[in-house]
């Protein structure tokens, strides 16, 4: 612990950290953020959840729309920081159309990516887009802005399959 | 004595390193935490290394050493605050937050007939600015005493809103517990109108100086308060050590909170009494190294003089509202003028959310506090979700303001046009 | 690994001073609290110096490395303690003392529903060999309640008297606490049949770990208890940290304590909802250093190994049981074989009061602990008004012991021919 | 304070301070201790009180006879270390035959003392055989020992006179 710490902190003296601003914010972050997707909640839904983020006041609602198991419809509103928002965003536009064991393969992807630490750059093939958020887990203050529309998914999916 | 900024910060080991590759550390989170010189560290590093014993226990040298040490620690913060009863006044826990508590708890404990005993249609009074530990301590002793609990609003420029002052603080008022400094606004609350109605109706006056004890010269007796709270790590100190400050006849008066070893005066299976005051609130081995190390925190503070310390964040503050006046997009959530108002300075920046201006800032090596800082009553009232908040001490001076500057107008830049 | 003391005692640097006029610190008193290595002073140190901030909260690099050091710690005690749910069970506190108060005080605040309510009629029931600590906190528990205090009682030789446990431990019983090891007599009480008969009733069993986590493995798996409390000063760990374990879903249930900053999810002015354990029970900026420091400390025994360290204590117990019962007018009080016992060695010395044998133990730089303990039922059931005592460590070998016994021997002389 | 420490921690390193033992432990008192005086309690008394030092278990009974103004008998009974009995037995030998007013001189000059942290050796022409304890003075840990029979005497008086 002790040793490690002091590693790190002489890293950071030695400028060994690069000012990884750039590699947080993605160009296709901050453009789902300026533009954000499916944003205005639908005025039917199978099942709703509103989920906050505690340490900094994020907010979310997410409607989902089932048929059969597959994903008909998300829809959102809230109000947060540009990672949580634009992840939301990108998160609607990847999981629309899916079936629900489809969605899980790329949320539990995502999820990993964000416990990565900075050491995994995602699979493309999986999470297209979202894959724009690896920086993030660089970031642990950050993870959980990314996660906050994740969650509340996982959570409306299971509301929404316990109603049908 | 010239006060120096950039002096003063050499006796801050953080000082030497630097953050986000090479940036210069832009320390504005004090009002979170501050951090600590060399003495301060040194002293609790020397207590284990040289005195680490028991102390009111141990029959030995080392015992005697570390009593000495924590008692004189306890006669160090008396005379910081002006004590009237010296240092029985002086209670340590851990935090402001565990003060706070203790008092709640405490009073919860007072049986019938205890001038702090509370009923069904008592009142307990805060304002609308409590930082989350001195509001919902008091929720929950009026939801488990069946008082009420009662409220001073805040005016849009981030004052205390007195003018109904005399339907707050009713007759059947007992406790009026509210902060001395907002750690948002940055308002420091007058204090003597709320002190003289609370003591006409006989309630005692409960002051969260968190925000104040470690900016300005704060004496008790001055302020005509009945308990009062800090915490050390926000004053230099150490982390792990808070402050509750009482009236002797109060504290006498006083149930215990936490029970266990050296707070009794006797105990069999199936009772205890309590030792006196001070003993009767510390229960168990205390935290012998951190009170020490506050102890001297607070001869660091006294040394550089409380009224230099607070006539250099006065300075500070006007110098950095005056910068920021000039920012067309950031909107100060708290007293733009410099009157009656500390150095914690909250705003917003266009509709860039908080938690993006500290990321920018941070990668300038500016480090300020994002979100509702514990405060989301107020934050709701102002309607903010949430703000950035800088806040300054003795170790920052115009060069930290001018980064903080540039780095606003840089996260301007960074996120605007949408 | 060859265990040595003498080796572990370098990493002290309390070793190197002396006493009352260069006399080497033969320091047995560490069931009061132990001696720290540097590596633990140093992360302390460390800490503030390069990684100060609030954790949880800030939004920069200094904020997000104390928080992964913090954070860090609490899966170190995880680890450290087996905990099956991980670092979400470990809750820091500042002592074992606020450990056990948070318990009791939160089974008060538990709701008519929640499992921790308790009612007129339920019991709680703990032994005669308790600390004040664990047993204070509960007889105010019962006056709150309507709860009513049992205890099993303690045999002559010094053991935890079992032979009633159906009529002690009754079906209406919520609660069973009581300690791992004594503080005075050193005995380790069994624990497999009171957690049966505990669970079979369906209460909880609460352990008082003070004097066992620091002196021999401890899994609380294996021990099959549902809470756990210990100190870190006890530990080679800092003052002013403590740890409270507690199963995963209990600790879900379990209705909050200290009320403030950082434990809530939503606050309005009129109440507020509590966020996820650990948090729901760490109010306010916590005792980070302290945490750090301990996780260290931890570490450092995980090093020398906690199997060695109880053989390397279990050796030196019965080495000076075996001198000391050479010693006429000496009297052990507490188990005087060496079988389910601990390195704590209470004695009386004649009619010598224990005061003076303990000056006179420090004249010749010998470090012991005269009174009650916080023992004061266990002292009336033992029927001793006090005792000395002596309690071994890592960094004690048998010259300690032989200095020890020599002192003894010279005290029976200085006070003798009454 | 931290300076301080250093110093005093140094001193000892040193072998600055004396093993004081003897210093403590003054012939007087560990002949009071072995014979005790007035020990014993009166049948009848015009107060009695019961005092505890909490930090040690050491307690005393003591009973006082008023004449008027005048001490006519100190008894008591008590368990305790040989400091905490030597000063009462040693007290009960100044006061008795005193007036409450010469007592109360004698009484704070035995408190002063008690508080010099071993700067002062007593005043002999007051204190008498008393001046044996100024070397407790020196031990933080025992000042309480040594006054535990003088707070019960203050007590007992003041009982004693509002009864009278
Ligand atoms: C068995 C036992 N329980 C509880 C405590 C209380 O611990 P602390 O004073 O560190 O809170 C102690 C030590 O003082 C102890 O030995
Ligand atoms: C005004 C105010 N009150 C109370 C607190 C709580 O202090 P702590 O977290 O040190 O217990 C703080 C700081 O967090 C504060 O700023």
């Amino acid at each position: 612990m002790y040793s490690s710490m002091r590693y790190k902190a002489l890293q950071s003296i030695l400028g060994g950290v690069k000012m990884e601003l750039d590699s947080l914010y993605q160009e296709v972050i901050l453009d789902h953020y300026k533009h954000p997707q499916h944003k205005g909640l639908s005025s039917t839904f199978d099942a709703q959840v509103h989920h906050v983020n505690t340490s900094c006041g994020d907010e979310i609602t997410l409607n989902i729309n089932l048929d059969g198991d597959c994903i008909t419809s998300l829809s959102w509103d809230g109000q947060g920081c540009s990672i949580s928002q634009a992840s939301v965003s990108v998160m609607s536009d990847l999981l629309i159309g899916k079936t629900l064991n489809e969605a899980l393969i790329v949320v539990n992807s995502f999820s990993q990516l964000m416990s990565s630490k900075g050491t995994s750059a995602g699979d493309p093939e999986i999470l297209e887009d979202a894959v724009a958020f690896a920086g993030v887990s660089k970031f642990p203050g950050r993870v959980k802005c990314a996660l906050l529309g994740w969650m509340a998914y996982k959570d409306v999916a299971i509301q929404a399959q316990a109603k049908n | 004595m010239s006060f120096s900024a950039s002096q003063i910060r050499k006796d801050f080991p953080i000082f030497e390193r630097t953050v986000r590759g090479g940036k210069r550390l832009v320390y504005l989170d004090s009002g979170a935490t501050s951090q600590k010189p060399i003495s301060v560290i040194d002293a609790e590093s020397d207590f284990y290394k040289l005195h680490n014993a028991a102390v009111h226990r141990g029959a030995h040298q080392l015992a005697e050493e570390a009593t000495d040490a924590y008692e004189g620690a306890r006669q160090i913060v008396a005379d910081f605050l002006g004590a009237p009863g010296g240092a029985d006044e002086i209670i340590f826990t851990k935090s402001a937050t565990e003060s706070l508590n203790l008092l709640a708890y405490a009073m919860g404990n007072a049986p019938i007939g205890n001038r702090f005993a509370l009923k069904n249609g008592d009142r307990i009074v805060v304002t609308e600015m409590e930082h989350h530990a001195n509001l919902v301590p008091w929720q929950q002793l009026c939801a488990r005493t069946g008082a009420d609990l009662a409220w001073f609003g805040v005016t849009d420029d981030g004052r205390l809103d007195l003018s109904n002052i005399n339907e707050v603080i009713t007759p059947n008022t007992k406790v009026v517990s509210l902060t001395h400094q907002s750690n948002v606004l940055g308002t420091i609350n007058p204090l003597s109108e709320i002190t003289t109605r609370a003591h006409e109706v006989g309630a005692i006056v409960v002051l969260d100086a968190c925000q104040s004890v470690p900016h300005m010269a704060v004496n008790v007796e001055t302020l005509g308060v009945d308990f009062l709270a800090f915490s050390g790590h926000k004053t230099l100190g150490p982390t792990g050590v808070g402050i509750l400050w009482g009236r002797k006849d109060l504290l006498d008066e006083l149930p215990p909170f936490l029970y266990g070893g050296s707070m009794v005066q006797s105990v069999d299976m199936t009772g205890a009494t309590w030792a006196a005051v001070p003993q009767k609130f510390e229960a168990g081995v205390p935290n012998m190294a951190q009170a020490v190390g506050l102890g001297v925190a607070l001869k660091y503070l006294t040394q550089l003089g409380m009224d230099n310390v607070s006539a250099h964040e006065h300075a500070l503050t006007g110098y950095l509202l005056e910068k920021m006046s000039l920012i067309s997009d950031l909107t100060v959530v708290g007293p733009t003028n410099n009157l009656s108002r500390g150095s914690a300075i909250s705003f917003t920046l266009g509709n860039i959310h908080p938690h993006d201006v500290g990321q920018y800032l941070d990668s300038q090596g500016v480090a300020v506090r994002t979100g509702h800082h514990c405060a989301w009553p107020l934050a709701k009232r102002m309607q903010v979700p949430a703000t950035t908040r800088a806040s300054l001490y003795v170790y920052n001076d115009e060069s930290d303001c001018d980064v903080l500057i540039d780095a606003i107008q840089g996260a301007s830049k960074y996120f605007g046009g949408r």
